[in-house]
């Protein structure tokens, strides 16, 4: 079974209507890259995934359960899908441990010093010990999404929703959060990443997914999608990735 | 984006959702209404029935009474709303002044920060009634000639400048508020100190300040009233309610004003409730 | 700048007002109209030609806003009625200004005790005659000697005392600006301290609700108090005068007014004929309170 | 970036342009000293020459009678300072409350957010010597025998309804003034809707409204002193110079209870700004 | 003669020396890059050059005026200067328009008329004429970064700065930009580019400036730097970022 299965979703805002009868089914274990146009609603489909948008129609079921209908609690479901943004979503008032430990505490629990302990060893998978007791204001971009990334990652999540987690992060780091994400999905991570870096698609992900005019275009494994792709809006897209260098 | 003329009829799913959502609406607005309607007939017949009732009615709710003063109390809030206009503009010049001048930054306009700061310091400490004696009754008793003498406009002066102090806070807090890289932003532009405060750190920050500026606005069109202490005799609501209450000994006609007062501030609210939201962030989601 | 739009009473509708209700008034005080004499008649100079006024030949009166009975009638100082707007108009025609000549304007009681130049010619309004306020201002010589008298109404804890002492244990209060205050602490001193009020009207309204057992007021007030504003008042009694000295109501004018002679000459003569006394008895009701030991 | 025990000393043109900054610090602090003199000596002699002056100094700035009164003045301000801790408390946990309420979202929640914006428009509208009066004078005057009586219990309980209203719309305007991203953020951890406004929003709001709240808390110690409108016995710091300045006809004890309302104020002031600025940002640069 | 003369720079925040003894000079119509790991200084050497950081030592030429020099007018050089930045820093409570013709209109005193024509043009090269009268809140990340792009350009800077301007681009538009870039080259125009897109440096620029411990570590043209470094700094760094699947 499908631990994320979206069916016939439909989201407007206003009159403009951004996803459209938009299918997706994710498997247990599975990583799933989405591709497509800036403003092809990739975001919008995260943030639907994570209940942030109320859905116009359709039913999003996670792990079986229809997490759409109304009478589901949203916190518990949001508490189990991870997800890191495109922008920094950082707490500015709070240290960026605190911004770590504070789900752990908060909403699972977990005590003070082992909450803390915990984060300290994401922040070291991330390269930022030392920035542990630092305002998120005073770190450059890169060490921000790093921190944003430790902060999904310690509230142990069954799905991680990524929204172009690498876009501000340097080269030479997304070697390490690629190692990283591939270590979440040998422990068995469900993870669904939105992102403009084809690369990293190609090597990280199961599937590719496109899409266009508000639903799948094209779905398939990366060799198939982004080498040899059938559909003839993403054969166009392709070409003008691999036009800008980036493929 | 698939084209708008695509027709989409709401699904089985979607519309019990809706109902759902529109069950639980209706039933908190039940629950709501029931629990007001407990409260305000258990209130009102608990008033209702006390000793006191029929004197608290005559002496706070008098419908004839409160008829008669209404056109007077109406002519004094005119005035209020005129002082308020004429002091609000002044006062929102000064504090916006003073709000710039502590926002100045490096060590040349050391002065100008000191100035400033000195300026809030004293005039948001000290109580309006001290201002209003010293300005009204203190000047002019040192009887330099070419200085105004009218307690009207020493008045208005010491509403000014207890106000602007307050509103200079306020408006420091906006400035203070809008992210440094909206002002590099600005800057790298080639916008000047002046040019980017014009046009890019004030309106973001006015905009976020409007509630407590509003307050400010709301509370000097009551305070315009004290203008009384200096003998300027400003008519304005609350005096002439207060009159007409040291005539009868009935408080009709404070109600009266108050009503009036929550009449003309509503709609002040609301319109700067609107201004502030048609230029805020665009909604975030449902959370 | 503020502009100028209700800075003072208006002088032009005040005359029209008072002229028509001063030709009323005359009749119904004839103490005053008796009293009016010829032109100077208190002294030289002191007369509307040589009289350094707001205005030439006019007399600009101040008093309160709103102006308490039965001090003036209805909170309307033109009419002659009520006892201070009679002795004002006695005082003005004693100094040989006619009725049209008089104008009123309404000051705060703060207007009436700053140092400054003051807008009227002078202002009556209950003022006690002191040597320290007499250092901001001038006084005219008393218009009336004045006692404290402590009211109550039924069923508060007070309504049977009859001493100072059974005063000691209650909530009293009193009015801001007032010598009633000084009067509690000076002949009762309560253990609680007393309550303060910005006018009557609000200790009226707590002696009525119970929330002071009794209120501390001079005593032609107490009497118009418990006659027609409270529900069931009494009147206690007279307080003790707190020193050798009885208290004394003056009018107020400018420190070193050039008028504060001749305004003294005026209230000396009024008060030398007779007129300040039948004025009290006419518009100050029963004087007959015990004076509380 | 460079180990840092690197040895730097600057060059020869950062010593010129820090002297050069240095200069111009210095030339601007002269100019603001000469014209703060100038201007002082000039307001100065000319208020001492005025032919007002010797009694404006007797009726204001009575050095010996500021002396006499102080201490009772000082025993006032203590009072302010605790009614103002004491109603302060019960101001911000009602502000903070009718806030919440007004932001919460959806349907569900239309009677809270109704009941909220109810009580803001009719508290923050009417004057508050009408509350004053109504709870103060007309509640006791019902006779409702559990309820309280004492005047010191109404008084707190209208400044704290006034006030709260105008707090409330601070708080607001700061849980408003938070990027919808950050409660994105915090539900997508799944923190419910509480813990997010506690832990996420709340805590930046708050800090970004300081000096206008700071601004409700200096004018409501101001304010504590209206309870004697009731008869309340609050013998605040105004109360009393308003006494002894009846007495005596003197000002200087106005004067006093300024100068020592100001003392008070600028610890706080400095304080507040303190906090604001430790939590702020991080300063963007020179701009 | 260099158009930009950056000399013994020294730039420290607190204890913090980010930028030690830095130079770098830049030819009229060069195209620099500045590469570099993440807190390395690339984004505060721009804030240096646009005056928007006090320097602590060393001197920066611009068209062989000393504008470290205190006395200098600032808002000149900046006007001359175009900076995009790595954080979208378009200004809210403006339509797209009016944020790319404030500058015009307040600074350089266009018309309303001619700034507006101006700014439609550069939005339609950026493609998006229909955002125009949009809030920069409501488009999505990409969107916001071509704003700012045109937001720059149309100030028609002598020097233009870019900081990371692509990072948050999706991938078919990267082409667009670079296009404009290098019409922008054509133009005459001088560039320095802070960038983590290896493919981007390597086609645009001249010549490749790889940052480290506060100074330039390694300069030469990309072919030189990016394929075959001499500095063992510049070979770990590309070794990491070739792991990573950018280059
Ligand atoms: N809150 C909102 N209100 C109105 N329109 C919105 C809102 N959020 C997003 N949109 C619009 O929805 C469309 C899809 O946006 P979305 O952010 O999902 O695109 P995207 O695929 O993530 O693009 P990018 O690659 O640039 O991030 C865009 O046209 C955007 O303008
Ligand atoms: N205002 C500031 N106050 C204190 N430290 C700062 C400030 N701005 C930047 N820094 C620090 O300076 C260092 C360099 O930052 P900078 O943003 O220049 O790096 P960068 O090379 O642009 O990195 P990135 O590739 O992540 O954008 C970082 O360690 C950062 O934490
Ligand atoms: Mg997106
Ligand atoms: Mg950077």
């Amino acid at each position: 079974m499908s631990l994320l299965n979206v069916q016939a979703l439909r989201k407007t805002f206003g009159a403009n209507v951004i996803l459209d009868n938009f299918d997706l089914a994710v498997d247990s274990h599975e990583c799933v890259t989405l591709i497509g146009a800036s403003g092809s609603g990739k975001s919008t489909l995260l943030r639907c995934i994570n209940l942030l948008e109320i859905v116009d129609d359709g039913q999003i079921f996670l792990d079986g359960e229809d997490i759409t209908d109304p009478s589901v609690d949203a916190d518990t479901v949001r508490a189990r899908v991870g997800i890191v943004f495109q922008a920094f979503n950082l707490f500015p008032h709070m240290s960026v441990l605190n911004n770590i430990t504070l789900a752990p505490r908060r909403v699972h629990g977990v005590g003070k010093d082992q909450a803390e302990h915990e984060a300290m060893e994401m922040l070291d998978r991330v390269g930022l010990r030392s920035k542990a007791s630092a305002r998120p204001d005073s770190l450059s971009g890169g060490q921000q999404q790093r921190v944003a990334i430790a902060r999904a990652l310690v509230n142990k999540p069954i799905l991680m929703l990524f929204d172009e987690v690498t876009s501000a992060l340097d080269p030479e780091l997304v070697g390490e959060v690629l190692a990283m994400m591939k270590d979440l999905k040998s422990d068995g991570m469900t993870m669904v990443i939105a992102t403009h870096e084809m690369g990293f698609a190609q090597q990280v992900s199961d599937r590719v997914v496109f899409l266009e005019g508000g639903c799948v275009a094209e779905s398939g494994p990366p060799e198939q999608v982004l080498v040899d792709p059938v559909d003839p809006r993403t054969q166009q897209f392709l070409k003008r990735i691999i036009d800008a260098g980036r493929l | 984006m698939s084209p708008d003329s695509h027709a989409w009829s709401p699904s089985k799913v979607a519309l019990s959702r809706a109902a759902y959502r529109r069950s639980r609406a209706r039933r908190s607005l039940v629950i709501a209404a029931v629990i007001t309607v407990v409260v305000a007939t258990v209130t009102v017949w608990g008033v209702l029935n006390s000793t006191g009732w029929p004197r608290f009615q005559k002496a706070f709710l008098n419908l004839s009474y409160g008829k008669k003063v209404f056109p007077d109390i109406l002519n004094g809030l005119w005035l209020n709303i005129r002082l308020m206009l004429l002091c609000g503009v002044c006062i929102v010049i000064l504090a916006m002044l003073v709000a710039l001048m502590r926002n100045l930054r490096g060590p040349a306009f050391f002065p100008l920060r000191a100035l400033a700061t000195i300026y809030t310091d004293v005039f948001r400490g000290v109580p309006l009634i001290l201002v209003l004696l010293l300005l009204g009754f203190g000047v002019p008793s040192l009887r330099i000639d070419w200085l105004p003498r009218d307690p009207l406009f020493w008045g208005c002066a010491s509403l000014i400048l207890v106000y602007g102090a307050y509103v200079s806070e306020v408006f420091r807090a906006g400035i203070e508020s809008v992210h440094p890289s909206q002002r590099a932003a600005a800057r790298s532009l080639g916008l000047s100190h002046g040019k980017m405060m014009r046009y890019v750190v004030v309106p973001q920050a006015v905009r976020r300040v409007m509630p407590p500026l509003l307050n400010d606005m709301v509370a000097l069109q009551k305070d315009t009233g004290l203008l009384y202490v200096l003998g300027a005799v400003a008519y304005d609501a609350i005096l002439r309610a207060k009159i007409a209450t040291a005539q009868t000994f009935n408080y009709t006609p404070y109600v009266v004003a108050g009503i009036l007062f929550i009449l003309i501030t509503i709609p002040l609210t609301r319109l700067t409730d609107f201004i502030a939201r048609r230029q805020g962030w665009v909604s975030g989601g449902i959370v | 700048a503020c502009s100028s739009d209700s800075s003072s009473a208006s002088a032009p509708s005040s005359a029209s007002s008072a002229s028509a209700d001063a030709s009323a008034s005359a009749s119904d005080a004839p103490s005053a109209s008796g009293s009016a004499a010829a032109p100077g008649a208190v002294g030289a100079g002191c007369n509307p030609t040589d009289l350094t006024t707001m205005a030439p030949k006019s007399l600009l009166l101040a008093t309160s806003e709103p102006a308490f009975e039965p001090w003036m009638v209805d909170n309307d100082p033109t009419t002659g009625k009520g006892f201070e707007s009679a002795v004002a108009y006695a005082v003005a025609e004693k100094l040989g200004y006619t009725k049209e000549q008089i104008f009123w304007m309404r000051v705060s009681f703060e207007a009436g005790t700053t140092p400054g130049p003051k807008p009227f010619d002078f202002d009556i309004n209950q003022y006690s005659i002191s040597a320290q306020r007499a250092e901001a201002v001038d006084f005219s010589s008393s218009y009336y000697d004045i006692t404290q008298a402590v009211i109550t109404v039924k069923g508060s804890s007070l309504e049977k005392a009859s001493d100072l002492a059974s005063l000691k244990g209650a909530k009293l209060g009193a009015m801001l600006g007032t010598t009633s205050l000084d009067a509690i602490s000076a002949s009762i001193d309560p253990t609680n301290k007393p309550a303060v009020f910005d006018d009557n009207t609000a200790g009226a309204a707590a002696l009525q609700n119970g929330q002071i057992d009794g209120l501390v007021v001079d005593l032609p007030t107490a009497f118009y108090m418990t006659g027609a504003q409270l529900t069931d008042g009494i009147v206690i009694g007279q307080l003790p005068p707190t020193s050798t000295d009885t208290e004394q109501l003056g009018l107020i004018l400018q420190k070193d007014s050039p008028l504060t002679k001749c305004v003294t000459a005026a209230v000396d003569a009024l008060r030398a004929d007779g007129t300040l006394a039948s004025l009290a008895d006419q518009w100050l009701a029963g004087s007959g309170a015990p004076v509380l030991k």
